[in-house]
C-alpha cells in the first residue's frame, strides 16, 4: 500500500482521480470533520456526495444547500469570533467542494475538501486549544491510501 | 385779420389756396395719425371754425418754449396756426404793454368767455407769490384768474408740465407744474378776484381744468399745432397718456423709433464723442443717451422742419420731456448707473469686511482651539451613555 | 467620564474645520447626492440623501462658527441640537452609510460628504449614540487585538495550517525584513488561503517579508465608530511593531478601510509621518508584475469582472493596479458600468455590517451591485476585501446569483508558474 | 415718490446699501470659513493636491455618465439657468456699462435680441426648477424656506429685467427701479443664503480635489 508522507504526492495522486471517485473520497473527508458541523442540512449532502449513484440533479440541490448553508454560517465581520462556529463554516466549504462538479472546483473537488476539512479541524484545536496539529492531514493520507488499493 | 373773420376766411385773405389748405389739412391728419378720410372732415371744421382766442401766460419760464414756437422762416405749418389763431395775449409777442396790455387780457376773457384756451409756459413758484409776479399780479393769483373761463389749458413745455428747471432739486421757489399747481390751489380764490370786471359772477374752482401736457425742454412746435388742430377740429383734447401728453406724439419713446437702434441691438456703442463708433453713427447709450426712457416725437418729426434731432447730430437725448430729467443723474451717464462711487463704497466695504471677517474668523479659531484643548479623551468605556443599562 | 449629549456637541466642535464650513456654506440642496448614494437609490426613501446625514453637525457649525448663527442662538432662533435627534440620526450616520465617498464624488459644489460623516461620528460616538456591533469591535479591538477578538494561538494555528498547504515556512517576527504584512482578522477566520497565497507569491518572487505577532491585525474599528483616540492606539501598536522589526513597508492585506486607516489616516492619528512605506498588496503585486518577479502558468478562462472596494478604489486610489493583474490573470475580464472611482459600494462598509439593526438595509442595498452584475452576467466575481467578499457571497446567495466571489491575490496564487 | 425719484433711490442710496452688505457680507462668510484652516496631511502623497484640487475645480463641472441620467433634469435645468443668468449679466450692453463703472474695465457685448431670448428661457427653465423642488421627493425633503426664498430672488431680476427691457406694464423709470431694486434685494439676502455657493463651490471643488489628488484619485 503506497504511504503518502506529503502534500505534494497527496495532490497529485487525488486530482489524479476521475470525477466520480474524487467526488466518494471527498465525502469520506467531509465524513470524518462531520461531527464539528452542527447544521444537518451539510450531513444530508455528505450522504448525498457518498452515494456513488446519486443523480444530477440531486447532486444540483445538494450543492445550492451546501453553498446556502456555508455562507449562513459566515461569521459577522467584527462580530465576536466563535471559532466552533467556524469549523462548522469550513465543514459546510468542505461540502460545498466535495459535491461540486470537478470543472467548476479549481484544484478538484477532492483537495478542496481535504483543505477545508484540515481548516476545520484547525478551528476546533483553536476553540479547544488542543494540540492536533497534523492530525487531519495524516488521517486523509492514510484514507486516500486506502481508496486507492481496498483491501 | 380781424377777430370775428373764421380760419377759412383768413387763410384765404392772406393768399392760401384752397389746396395749399387742403395740404394743410392733410399734413395735420397725418401728424395726429387721424386716418386720410377725416381730411375732409377737417378741411370743413377749420373752414368755418371762429378763430380761437387764445391767452399765452408766461410765468417761470426761459422764453425758450416762445422762442422754439414762433421761430419760422418759412410759411410752416405753426405759422398758419398762429396766424389764424388770434393771439390776443403774450407779454412777449404783443405790441401793447403795461395797464393796456392787462386790459386787452382782461377783454379777451370777457367776450371769449368759457371758450378761449390758456397757453401756459414756465412753472408757477408757490414758495413766495413774489418770486414772478406780472404787473404786480402774482403767477397764482393770474393763473387762477385766467383758468376760470378757459375751455382748456395747454402747459407748453416741461416747465409747466412737470415743474422743469424752476422745480429741479432743490427746487427754491417750490416751483408748481401747471397740474401740480391746480390740485393744490384750484379751489383757492384768486386775491385779484373782481366780481363785476371779468363778468365772472362767482369764484370758479379750475381744479378739474382740463391741461393738456406738451413736454419737452423746448417741446417741438409741431406737436403745439397737432394739439390745436386737433382742439378745433373736434372740439374737445386729444388722447393723453398717463402723464398727461398727447399720445399722438409722446407714445412712442426715443428709443423704439431711434434710427441707431440697430447698432444698440448688435451691441455696437460709441465710447466718446470723437471714437471711432461716434463718427460711424453707433449708439450713443454708453455716452448716457437717454432715449430709452423718453417719450416725444424728436426720432420722427424732428426739428427745425426735419432737418435733425439730437441724437443724429451726434448728442445723447437728455430726455427732456419726462419729468425730474434735470435730476437724472447726470446726462452723460446712462439711467441704469449708479450715481454714488460704487467702487470707493465696495473697497470701503471690503477694508470693513476683511476686518469684521478676520475678527470672526478669530473668535472662531479660539473657540475650536479651547474645545481642542478641553476634549477630554473618549476611552472605550465612554461610548456607552451613563443611564444605558 | 460616561457619554453624554455635551460630550457630542463638544467634539462636533472640534471637528469643524475650513472644508466642512465650506461644504456646509455651498450645499444647495440639488439632492444629487441622493441619487449617487445606494441606500437612496435601493430604499427611495429621501432621508437617506447623504447631506441631510450631517444635519446636526450641520446646525452646530452654524450655530458655533458663523456670525448669523452665533446671533440667531443668541435671539433663540435657532434650533439646538438634541440627543434625541442624535439618537435618530444613528440610522444616517451608522446604518446607511458606508463612508464609500460615492457622494462626495458627484456633489457639483464639492461637498466632500464622506469627510464630513467621519468627523461627525467623532461627536455621535462621544454622544454615546454608536451602534452596538461597533461598540463592542472596537472594545475588543482594544483589549483583544482584534475586532472579532482573534488571538495570537488563532493565527499560529492558521499559520501552520497554511505551511502544511503551501509546503512553506510563514516568516513570524523576522527582524529586518523589507515587508511587514498585516492580516485582517475576517482573513484569518474566513479565509485564511491568503495567508498560503501571499506566502506561495512572496516566495516565487523572493520577497523578504514577516508577520508580526505582537500587531498582525490591519482593521481599525475606530476609523469606523469615529474615536480617533482609539484608531490612533490601534495605528500605534503597527507603527511599534514596524519599528521594532525595522521593516521598510507595512502591506495593508485585503480589506478595505484598514487600508485607508492605516495608509491615509495613520500619520494623522498618530501624529507623525511614518518611517515606513505603507503598501496595499495589490499595489506590491503589480510593482512585482511589473518588475517581472511575478509570473502566471495559466489564466482564469471563465469571465470575470471586479468589484472595486471603496476604501481602496475611490478613497485608497488603488486603482489601475487590479486592472493590471486581472489583465494577467484573466482572459475574459470585463468591467462592470460605472466601476473604478465611480463603482458603486457592496453596501457593508464603514462598519455598517457589524452593526446588525442595519442588516435589512445592507441587504436592500445590494441590489445596487446586483444590477451592476446583471448588466455584465460574469461567471466569477473578484475583488480585494474580505469584508466585500462576505456581503456580496450573502447578497448573491440572497438573490439566487449563483456567481463565485474570489480573492484577487489567491486567483493570482492560483495561477502562479511553478518555474 | 414719482418713478423717477424712486429710480435715483434705488440707483442711489439703496446701492450703496446693497454693496456693503454685499462685501461686507461675502467678505465676512468667506474670511470665518478660511481662518478655520485645515490640519496639514501627514500621510506620504501619491498625487498633487495642488493640482487635484485646481483639476476637480474645473471637472467637476461635468457631470459623471451616471449622474447625468439619474438626475439630467437637475443637470440640464441648472446649466440653461445659469448659462442664461450669467450671459445676461455679463454680456448684456447695459450690464456692461454698469459693470465698467464700478470696474473700469470694458468687454464686447452679445446682441440684445439673444440675450432678450436666453432670459426667457431661463425664466422659464427656473421655473420648471421650481416645479421639480417641489414635486421631486428628495429636493422637497431637503428644501428649506431660505432655497424658495434664493429661488425668488434669483428669478426676479430675470422678470423685472426682462420688462424693464421691453418697457411694458409700468413706466419705464419704475420698470428700471423695480429691476435695479430687485438685484439689490438679492444682493443684501445673499450673504445670509446658499446664494454664497457662487463664491464657496471653488473653494470647495478645491478641497475635494485637493483630499482626493492626494491619493492620486481624480475626484
Amino acid at each position: 500500500m503506497t504511504t503518502i508522507t506529503n502534500d505534494v504526492k497527496f495532490r497529485q495522486l487525488v486530482s489524479g482521480l476521475d470525477a466520480a471517485r474524487q467526488r466518494a473520497l471527498a465525502a469520506r473527508f467531509v465524513g470524518h470533520v462531520l461531527d464539528l458541523c452542527s447544521d444537518e442540512r451539510v450531513t444530508r449532502v455528505a450522504q448525498v456526495a457518498a452515494k456513488s449513484d446519486a443523480s444530477a440533479s440531486e447532486l444540483a440541490t445538494a450543492l445550492h444547500t451546501a453553498r446556502t448553508a456555508a455562507i449562513e454560517s459566515h461569521n459577522r465581520c467584527g462580530a465576536e469570533c466563535d471559532w466552533k462556529d467556524q469549523a462548522g463554516y469550513f465543514v459546510a466549504r468542505a461540502a460545498v467542494a466535495a459535491i461540486t462538479p470537478a470543472d467548476q472546483m479549481p484544484g478538484g473537488p477532492a483537495w478542496q475538501a481535504a483543505v477545508s476539512s484540515r481548516m476545520a479541524r484547525t478551528c476546533e484545536s483553536i476553540d479547544t486549544a488542543a494540540e492536533n496539529a497534523g492530525t487531519e492531514q495524516d488521517y486523509q493520507y492514510r484514507t486516500l491510501a486506502e481508496f486507492l488499493e481496498p483491501r | 385779420m380781424t377777430k370775428d373773420q373764421t380760419i377759412g376766411e383768413a387763410l384765404r385773405a392772406r393768399g392760401v389756396s384752397r389746396r395749399g389748405f387742403l395740404k394743410f389739412c392733410a399734413a395735420t391728419a397725418s401728424l395726429m395719425a387721424l386716418p386720410p378720410a377725416m381730411v375732409p372732415k377737417i378741411a370743413a371744421a377749420l373752414e368755418k371754425a371762429r378763430r380761437p382766442s387764445v391767452i399765452w401766460l408766461s410765468f417761470q419760464e426761459c422764453t425758450g418754449c416762445t422762442e422754439s414756437l414762433t421761430r419760422s422762416h418759412s410759411p410752416t405749418i405753426e405759422d398758419l396756426i398762429f396766424n389764424s389763431i388770434s393771439l390776443d395775449y403774450h407779454h412777449t409777442l404783443q405790441a401793447a404793454s403795461g395797464t393796456a396790455a392787462e386790459e386787452d387780457r382782461k377783454t379777451a376773457m370777457k367776450e371769449n368767455y368759457g371758450k378761449y384756451l390758456l397757453v401756459v409756459d414756465g412753472s408757477i413758484p408757490v414758495g413766495n407769490p413774489g418770486f414772478s409776479t406780472i404787473a404786480g399780479v402774482s403767477n397764482m393769483d393770474m393763473l387762477l384768474e385766467t383758468a376760470a373761463g378757459a375751455a382748456a389749458i395747454i402747459a407748453v413745455g416741461t416747465c409747466a408740465a412737470f415743474g422743469g428747471i424752476p422745480y429741479a432739486d432743490p427746487n427754491p421757489t417750490k416751483a408748481r407744474s401747471v397740474t401740480a399747481f391746480l390740485k393744490e390751489y384750484g379751489n383757492r380764490l384768486p386775491n385779484t378776484f373782481t366780481v363785476d370786471e371779468t363778468g365772472q359772477t362767482d369764484p370758479v374752482d379750475v381744479t378739474n381744468k382740463p391741461v393738456i401736457n406738451v413736454s419737452g425742454c423746448p417741446p417741438i412746435p409741431v406737436v403745439i399745432s397737432g394739439v390745436l388742430a386737433h382742439f378745433l377740429t373736434f372740439g374737445k383734447l386729444p388722447e393723453l397718456d398717463s402723464l398727461g401728453r398727447p399720445m399722438a406724439f409722446y407714445g412712442k419713446s426715443i428709443h423704439d423709433r431711434c434710427y441707431r437702434r440697430p447698432f444698440y441691438d448688435k451691441g455696437l456703442f460709441a465710447n466718446s464723442f470723437d471714437d471711432e463708433g461716434a463718427k460711424k453713427g453707433w449708439c450713443l447709450y454708453k455716452l448716457g443717451c437717454k432715449g430709452p426712457t423718453t417719450y416725444n416725437a424728436c426720432a420722427t418729426t424732428k426739428w427745425n422742419e426735419g432737418t435733425s434731432f439730437p441724437i443724429q447730430s451726434g448728442h445723447p437725448c437728455l430726455g427732456c420731456s419726462e419729468p425730474d430729467f434735470w435730476d437724472g443723474g447726470g446726462f452723460y451717464k446712462a439711467l441704469s448707473t449708479p450715481t454714488g462711487d460704487i467702487t470707493r463704497t465696495a473697497v470701503y466695504a471690503i477694508g470693513a469686511g476683511a476686518a469684521a471677517g478676520v475678527a470672526l474668523g478669530a473668535l472662531n479659531r479660539s473657540k475650536r482651539a479651547h474645545m481642542r484643548k478641553t476634549h477630554s479623551k473618549v476611552g472605550i468605556d465612554d461610548l456607552e451613555k451613563g443611564d444605558k443599562s | 467620564m460616561s457619554a453624554s449629549l455635551e460630550q457630542g456637541i463638544h467634539a462636533f466642535k472640534e471637528q469643524i474645520d475650513a472644508p466642512v464650513a465650506t461644504f456646509f456654506s455651498s450645499c444647495v440642496r440639488c439632492g444629487l447626492c441622493a441619487q449617487a448614494c445606494l441606500f437612496y437609490t435601493e430604499t427611495g426613501n429621501p432621508e437617506y440623501t447623504p447631506i441631510h446625514k450631517l444635519e446636526p453637525l450641520r446646525r452646530v457649525w452654524k450655530q458655533e462658527y458663523t456670525f448669523w448663527g452665533r446671533y440667531a442662538k443668541a435671539f433663540g432662533l435657532s434650533k439646538p441640537v438634541t440627543d434625541a435627534e442624535l439618537g435618530d440620526w444613528e440610522k444616517y450616520v451608522y446604518d446607511s452609510c458606508t463612508m464609500c465617498g460615492r457622494c462626495s464624488m458627484v456633489c457639483p459644489v464639492g461637498n466632500d460628504i464622506a469627510y464630513m460623516i467621519r468627523r461627525m461620528r467623532e461627536g455621535m460616538a462621544a454622544a454615546g449614540h454608536a451602534p452596538e456591533g461597533l461598540v463592542g469591535a472596537t472594545r475588543r479591538a482594544i483589549t483583544i487585538g482584534s475586532p472579532m477578538g482573534v488571538k495570537l494561538p488563532a493565527l499560529q494555528a492558521q499559520i501552520r495550517n497554511a505551511e502544511q498547504e503551501s509546503g512553506l515556512k510563514i516568516p513570524v517576527d523576522v527582524q529586518g525584513a523589507d515587508y511587514m504584512v498585516l492580516l485582517s482578522s475576517m482573513e484569518i477566520m474566513n479565509f485564511p488561503e491568503f495567508i498560503s497565497a501571499i506566502a506561495r507569491i512572496f516566495e516565487r518572487a523572493n520577497v523578504s517579508w514577516t508577520i508580526s505577532s505582537e500587531a498582525f491585525e490591519a482593521t481599525n474599528s475606530g476609523i469606523q465608530i469615529g474615536v480617533s483616540e482609539l484608531a490612533a492606539e490601534l495605528v500605534q501598536r503597527v507603527v511599534d511593531a514596524a519599528e521594532k522589526l525595522q521593516v521598510k513597508n507595512v502591506i495593508s492585506p485585503e480589506c478595505g478601510h484598514a487600508y485607508f486607516a492605516i495608509r491615509w489616516e495613520g500619520p494623522n492619528l498618530v501624529g507623525k509621518a511614518f518611517n515606513f512605506k505603507v503598501v496595499h498588496i495589490l499595489e506590491l503585486l503589480d510593482d512585482l508584475r511589473k518588475q517581472g518577479r511575478l509570473k502566471v502558468s495559466s489564466k482564469e478562462t471563465q469571465k470575470l469582472t471586479y468589484h472595486d472596494p471603496c476604501q481602496i478604489t475611490r478613497r485608497g486610489g488603488v486603482a489601475e493596479q487590479p486592472r493590471n493583474l486581472l489583465n494577467m490573470v484573466a482572459e475574459n475580464f470585463v468591467e462592470m458600468p460605472e466601476h473604478g472611482t465611480m463603482n458603486w459600494c457592496c453596501g457593508a462598509g464603514g462598519g455598517v455590517s457589524t452593526n446588525e439593526r442595519a442588516d435589512e438595509l445592507r441587504l436592500k442595498a445590494f441590489k445596487r451591485k446586483q444590477a451592476q452584475l446583471n448588466a455584465v452576467q460574469p461567471d466569477a466575481l473578484v475583488s480585494a476585501c474580505s469584508n466585500c467578499r462576505i456581503q456580496l457571497e450573502e447578497g448573491l446567495e440572497e438573490n439566487s446569483m449563483d456567481i463565485p466571489v474570489l480573492s484577487l491575490t489567491e486567483t493570482i496564487a492560483a495561477h502562479l508558474s511553478d518555474d | 415718490m414719482t418713478p423717477a425719484e424712486l429710480l435715483m433711490w434705488v440707483r442711489g442710496p439703496a446701492l450703496q446699501f446693497a454693496t456693503v452688505v454685499f462685501v461686507v457680507g461675502v467678505a465676512v462668510r468667506i474670511l470665518e470659513i478660511l481662518l478655520l484652516g485645515r490640519k496639514p496631511d501627514l500621510a506620504e502623497a501619491r498625487g498633487s493636491e495642488v493640482i487635484g484640487g485646481l483639476r476637480t475645480i474645473i471637472s467637476r463641472s461635468i457631470p459623471d455618465r451616471g449622474t447625468l441620467q439619474r438626475s439630467s433634469f437637475n443637470v440640464v435645468a441648472g446649466y440653461i439657468f445659469h448659462a442664461g443668468f450669467f450671459l445676461a449679466l455679463f454680456f448684456f450692453a447695459p450690464h456692461i456699462l454698469l459693470l465698467h463703472d464700478v470696474f473700469g474695465v470694458y468687454w464686447p457685448s452679445l446682441p440684445t435680441q439673444f440675450i432678450d431670448a436666453l432670459t426667457v428661457v431661463s425664466i422659464i427653465t427656473l421655473l420648471a426648477v421650481l416645479f421639480h423642488r417641489i414635486t421631486h421627493k428628495v429636493m422637497r425633503f431637503l428644501s428649506r424656506p431660505s432655497d424658495y426664498v434664493a429661488w425668488l430672488l434669483t428669478i426676479l431680476p430675470l422678470i423685472t429685467g426682462y420688462l424693464a427691457f421691453h418697457r411694458v406694464g409700468l413706466a419705464p423709470p419704475l420698470l428700471m427701479a423695480l429691476h435695479i431694486g430687485s438685484v439689490e434685494l438679492l444682493m443684501i439676502v445673499f450673504p445670509f443664503t446658499k446664494l454664497m455657493h457662487a463664491f464657496t463651490l471653488f473653494l470647495g471643488r478645491y478641497y475635494n480635489g485637493a483630499i482626493a489628488g492626494r491619493r492620486g484619485v481624480n475626484a
